[in-house]
């Protein structure tokens, strides 16, 4: 029996890198104990992480598959589990299994798109994947455009590789946003939805947006009043889960898991399923 | 079919219980509970036992997987071993069906190796029912109570047990029994069964219709007024999901022993109000949505999911063991219209 | 069994709701049988009619639904009590978890509730009708027809040795003032306390192991209204769903009993609501027999606003030590 | 507990701050025996000790508990052990009730003062609890493995 894969049993990893995003978000960068990545996936996969004796939860891997060396998580500190994580060290062991969930069509509906990636707060940590994704394999892809934002500047996640890679590449246009005006900010200041509506996007695009649900709700609203289908935009959901492999019974909207089925949810799908989120 | 005299049947138990771990339903002082049989132990008449059978495949609690941490170090062990043979004897037609039901969540892919290995270890000896009470209602689901599944199927009359191998694995143990069982025609049989299904039409609860359920109905009774109504005194306890043989919802705890950490799973309620609590809120915080997801999971998000198949076998636990009596009958008649049933 | 008619209460009610003193009435709703009587709330006279009903399987208290109904809205709602029942009410208000000016109360007499489950051993399974005729209850079966029982033997435990039929607490009174009965609770407490250690931890082992941890007893209890229990609470390290057959299910119930010693009236209902049959009601018991001997008579709801007896002292109290003496006496 | 192949009981004592507590150091300066399987915890106040932690000792592994506080109307906080009296009379007569041995469960007053009585106490409850052997009663398998 032991010999049987058994989905429920993680392996261990090893916290090899703790970068410091914002004052809320760390990202840790983790790998199995002889180096390697844990497994391999895809973009808006995720995986659960566990310290024994403190709990498991579920995260969204923010390194790019075409990462091939080690995993990155970004964790934004809110519960028993996270808060551990933050006081964690440079070579403390976790318990990582995965990888779960639906990945965004990337390769088949994304392919020869213009794309357009709207995040808010810590959304972009499930974005980051899959623009990563996009910008490695840069010629499958049309233009790009990525509206981010957050409170303030600080919580930013990411913003030294948003700065030092996203915005040097040819035909990626980034746009950052705070919540409220604030010293050594001279880029935009407004909510993500109101910034998406100002920037007016054409309709040719294929949107993916992540953040809190209210940002979700505000700005599909907005593309949608912009004339953009719920075919064409691509959510990332989150909610309490314990499996991962949808048995467990309680991250579910309607009939369909999020561990499962989802995160990842085209517009047009969730639109079916019951108001419950 | 094969049958022993009523006065043997103790014998054929004691043959089962020398290769296999036997379970049968005893009675106790508040109704019957499987046992492990030995001698003296003696089988119940009772229709249903209070905690289903689900338990022998998806325990109340079981360990999944061990850790030792030492410093920075963590290290897994796996602590699955392979469980012994076993036997559950005289379960009833819709507990049977239960196990599809489990299965079908189990099974898929990736397989859950806890409950498979459970599965492939144990055999089911179901037992025909020939006394009904007023909270069955396994036909509104197409179950035959007179004529259950299982892996050997039996039928117990006044003066002897007839025996019907379903599977492999029933004919296996069958072969076991063999010397003290003796090649017969079904009369008995098929006259308990009449009588039986003759009883089962006069049930109250003989009408109900599942017709109304079922896959894509979602928006026809999400939103339906009526579970304001349906939920207004539930007390948020986890009776109905404990005693009811489908419920398969699990918690996955980690217990610190003070020599390491187990993670252990254990049955968990989608009444329960921490039930889909995250660090940052609750996607089911008031009862009535928890009300409606174990009823909507039950009649329909499951169906879905599963060809049709719905995820109530009728067995009436919950119907007697609600400490408010309001249970899926209630429901559905409630939802579904009076005429319904 | 019942001597007030659902006639009766229903009239009263109708006249409540037409007169405006209350816009909503607590009462019991008639089931798929006669004895799966639901809880529920009515709003006007039409429904009353049709589903309203008190009889022999009436036993919910509804007291404890009072602290999330009163919350709802600032008008009046109806609610009638049983003599039990309004133990529960005073001593939630001695807690201040509802408010009183939000009730209408009404105090209806009890005659004691019928247990299915003893009707069930009594004449067998496949009930499908049941009827009150003076102090018979008349079963009608599927197997064995109608079927002839006394609703004295087939009376709900909490009934047969019931406290007080005394209203406690009321607006209105309906039927006649009953009185505080000497009863003989005790009587299974002290028969455990007769017993040897052994014999005890055998019985409660036996008991306690059959616990599912449904927390239907907690849900029920009238006293237990914390809003975030301490066992729902992830952050308080006893959060536990698991049966161990070992511990937990023993440290929920002593956590669960020790939590309401003092509070608890002693309404029985835990044990009419466990799934499993187990008899909980017996450890509060305990807990109310230690307090009235140790600490003097005391009966918790009985008045408004009295002190709980552990959140009081006196210097003299015994000693803890003396109080196991005690316990090996008996 | 196994010591050395040898039985011998774990005992949690509770001691509160302000005079056991003060008492166990006492009877450490003054040199007087008492078993070094008796483990110590501090609490600020013997009113502190919820009847969880009782359990909770059991549970990890505990053969008896005792609980040492101020002597009743010597508490730091006037009232806290009069508190600690009704409730551990209560709990401890359940406990009982429930067939758990009444000689694991003991409340002792011991003032700072009292280091020898600390000692004496501590030996006294050791030997009674060692000679009903291992908790059995209020044990938690998982912790026993």
């Amino acid at each position: 029996m032991a010999s049987r894969e058994e989905a429920l049993i993680p392996k261990v990893g090893v916290i090899t890198d703790v970068r410091i995003d914002t004052p809320d978000v760390k990202t840790f960068r983790v790998v199995t104990p002889d180096g390697k990545k844990a497994f391999d996936h895809k973009p808006g996969q995720c995986a659960m992480l566990s310290i024994p004796g403190v709990g498991e939860a579920m995260f969204s891997i923010t390194s790019s598959p075409t990462n091939t060396e080690f995993m990155e998580f970004s964790i934004k500190k809110c519960g028993c589990v996270t808060e551990w994580l933050h006081q964690a060290e440079v070579g403390q062991q976790i318990t990582i299994r995965g990888p779960y969930g639906n990945p965004f069509p990337v390769d088949d509906e994304f392919r020869g798109k213009d794309l357009l990636f709207i995040a808010g707060g810590i959304g972009l940590a499930p974005l980051r994947s899959v623009i990563n994704y996009c910008r490695h394999y840069r010629e499958n892809y049309g233009k790009i455009d990525i509206v981010y934002g957050s409170r303030s500047k600080d919580d930013l996640v990411d913003y030294q590789e948003i700065i030092d890679e996203w915005t040097k590449d040819a035909n990626v246009n980034v746009y950052l946003t705070i919540d409220n005006p604030q010293e050594g900010w001279d880029g935009h200041v407004g909510f993500v939805p109101n910034y998406v509506k100002e920037l007016g996007f054409d309709l040719n695009k294929t949107a993916v947006i992540c953040g809190p649900p209210i940002m979700i709700k505000f700005t599909l609203q907005g593309l949608v009043e912009m004339g953009y289908d719920k075919t064409q935009v691509y959510t990332t959901m989150e909610l309490r889960m314990k499996c991962g492999v949808g048995k467990c019974g309680r991250c579910n909207i309607g009939s369909k898991y999020v561990c499962k089925d989802g995160p990842v949810f085209r517009c047009d799908e969730l639109e079916e399923l019951p108001d419950e989120y | 079919m094969r049958k022993c005299s009523i006065n043997d049947l103790n014998s054929v138990f004691e043959k089962i219980s020398q290769s296999a771990v036997l379970y049968i339903p005893v009675d106790g002082e508040n109704g019957a509970d499987y046992k492990i049989w030995e001698k003296g132990v003696e089988l119940s008449n009772a229709l249903n036992t209070n905690k289903s059978p689900k338990n022998f495949f998806f325990p109340q609690s079981e360990d999944l997987v061990e850790f030792k941490t030492e410093g920075k170090d963590i290290e897994v062990i796996d602590i699955r071993d392979s469980k012994e043979d076993f036997v559950v004897f005289g379960v009833r037609a819709c507990d049977v069906k239960s196990f599809e039901v489990l299965d079908r969540v189990f099974l898929s892919e990736p397989v859950d190796s806890y409950y498979a290995d459970r599965r492939e270890h144990g055999v089911i000896i179901s037992m025909a029912c020939s006394r009904p009470v007023e909270t069955c209602f396994c036909q509104t689901f197409d179950i035959d109570a007179t004529n259950p599944l299982g892996d050997i199927a039996c039928w117990k009359t006044d003066d002897a047990v007839y025996f019907e191998a379903k599977t492999e694995k029933g004919q296996a143990l069958m072969d076991k029994i063999s010397d003290l069982t003796s090649e017969s025609d079904d009369k008995a049989v098929e006259e308990q069964k009449t009588k039986t299904t003759e009883i089962m039409k006069r049930l109250p609860l003989a009408d109900l219709k599942a017709d109304k359920f079922g896959a894509g109905k979602t928006e026809e009774f999400f939103n339906d007024p009526a579970w304001a109504e349906l939920s207004q005194s539930c007390l948020g306890c986890g009776t109905c999901t404990f005693v009811c043989p489908t419920c398969q919802c699990y918690d996955i705890k980690d217990y610190n022993t003070g020599k390491g950490v187990i993670r252990y799973r254990c049955w968990d309620s989608c009444m329960y109000s921490d039930f889909t609590r995250m660090a940052h809120g609750n996607s089911r915080n008031s009862q009535l949505e928890r009300f409606r997801q174990r009823f909507m999971h039950k009649l329909v998000y499951y169906p879905e999911n599963n060809e049709g198949l719905f995820s109530c076998v009728g067995c009436g636990r919950c119907l007697s063991k609600c400490p408010i009596s309001m249970n899926i009958v209630k429901v559905m008649k409630t939802l579904g219209g009076k005429n319904n049933g | 069994m019942q001597k007030i008619t659902s006639e009766a209460l229903i009239n009263k009610a109708c006249e409540l709701l037409e007169n405006k003193t209350v816009n909503r009435v607590l009462g019991w709703k008639v089931g798929e049988f006669a004895y799966d009587i639901t809880p529920a709330l009515f709003t006007d006279c039409d429904s009353l009619k049709s589903d309203f009903v008190f009889g022999d399987f009436c036993g919910a208290n509804f007291s404890k639904y009072l602290v999330s109904e009163t919350r709802k809205s600032d008008e009046k709602v109806l609610v009638f009590l049983k003599p039990c029942d309004t133990y529960s009410f005073n001593q939630l208000l001695t807690e201040n978890r509802f408010n009183r000016e939000n009730v209408y109360a009404i105090g209806i007499p009890c005659e004691g509730m019928a247990d299915i489950s003893k009707i069930k051993a009594a004449v067998g399974d496949g009930i499908v009708g049941l009827s009150s005729e003076g102090d018979k209850i008349i079963v009608d079966t599927l197997y064995d027809g109608k079927q002839e029982i006394d609703a004295k033997s087939v009376m709900a435990e909490r009934c047969a040795v019931c406290k007080s039929k005394k209203c406690v607490a009321y607006d209105e009174l309906m039927g006649e003032e009953g009185e505080i009965v000497d009863s003989n609770r005790f009587d299974e407490v002290e028969k455990l306390e007769k017993m040897t250690e052994d014999e005890r931890y055998a019985f409660w082992q036996g008991e306690l192991s059959r616990c599912i941890r449904c927390n239907a007893c907690r849900d029920i209890c009238p006293a237990c209204t914390c809003e975030n229990c301490v066992f729902d609470n992830p952050e308080s390290s006893v959060q536990n769903k698991a049966i161990s057959d070992s511990f937990e299910e023993k440290m929920f119930h002593i956590i669960r009993a020790f939590h309401v010693a003092g509070r608890c009236t002693d309404c029985g209902e835990c044990s009419r609501v466990c799934p499993q049959n187990i008899p909980l009601h017996l450890l509060n018991r305990k807990f109310i027999k230690d307090i009235n001997d140790f600490y003097g008579e005391y009966q918790a709801g009985a008045e408004v606003g009295n002190r709980a007896p552990l959140v009081d002292y006196t210097l003299e109290d015994l000693e803890p030590g003396e109080a196991l003496e005690r316990g090996a006496e008996n | 507990m196994q010591v050395n192949g040898e039985y011998k009981p774990l005992i949690v004592a509770f001691c509160c701050n302000w005079c056991s507590y003060a008492g166990a150091d006492l009877a450490g300066t003054n040199r007087s025996n008492y078993p070094d399987n008796v483990k110590i915890i501090k609490v600020p106040c013997s009113c502190r000790v919820n009847p969880m932690f009782i359990l909770r000792a059991f549970q990890r592994g505990a053969d008896g508990v005792i609980l040492c506080g101020c002597h009743p109307g010597d508490c730091h906080y006037t009232s806290g052990n009069y508190y600690t009296r009704r409730r551990m009379a209560l709990l401890f007569s359940m406990l009982n009730f429930l067939g758990i041995e009444k000689e694991r469960t003991r409340v002792e007053w011991v003032s700072a003062a009292e280091g020898a009585k600390f000692a004496a106490t501590m030996n006294e409850f050791t030997e009674a609890v060692a000679k009903l052997g291992e908790n059995k009663r209020l044990e938690d398998l998982r912790c026993k493995r």
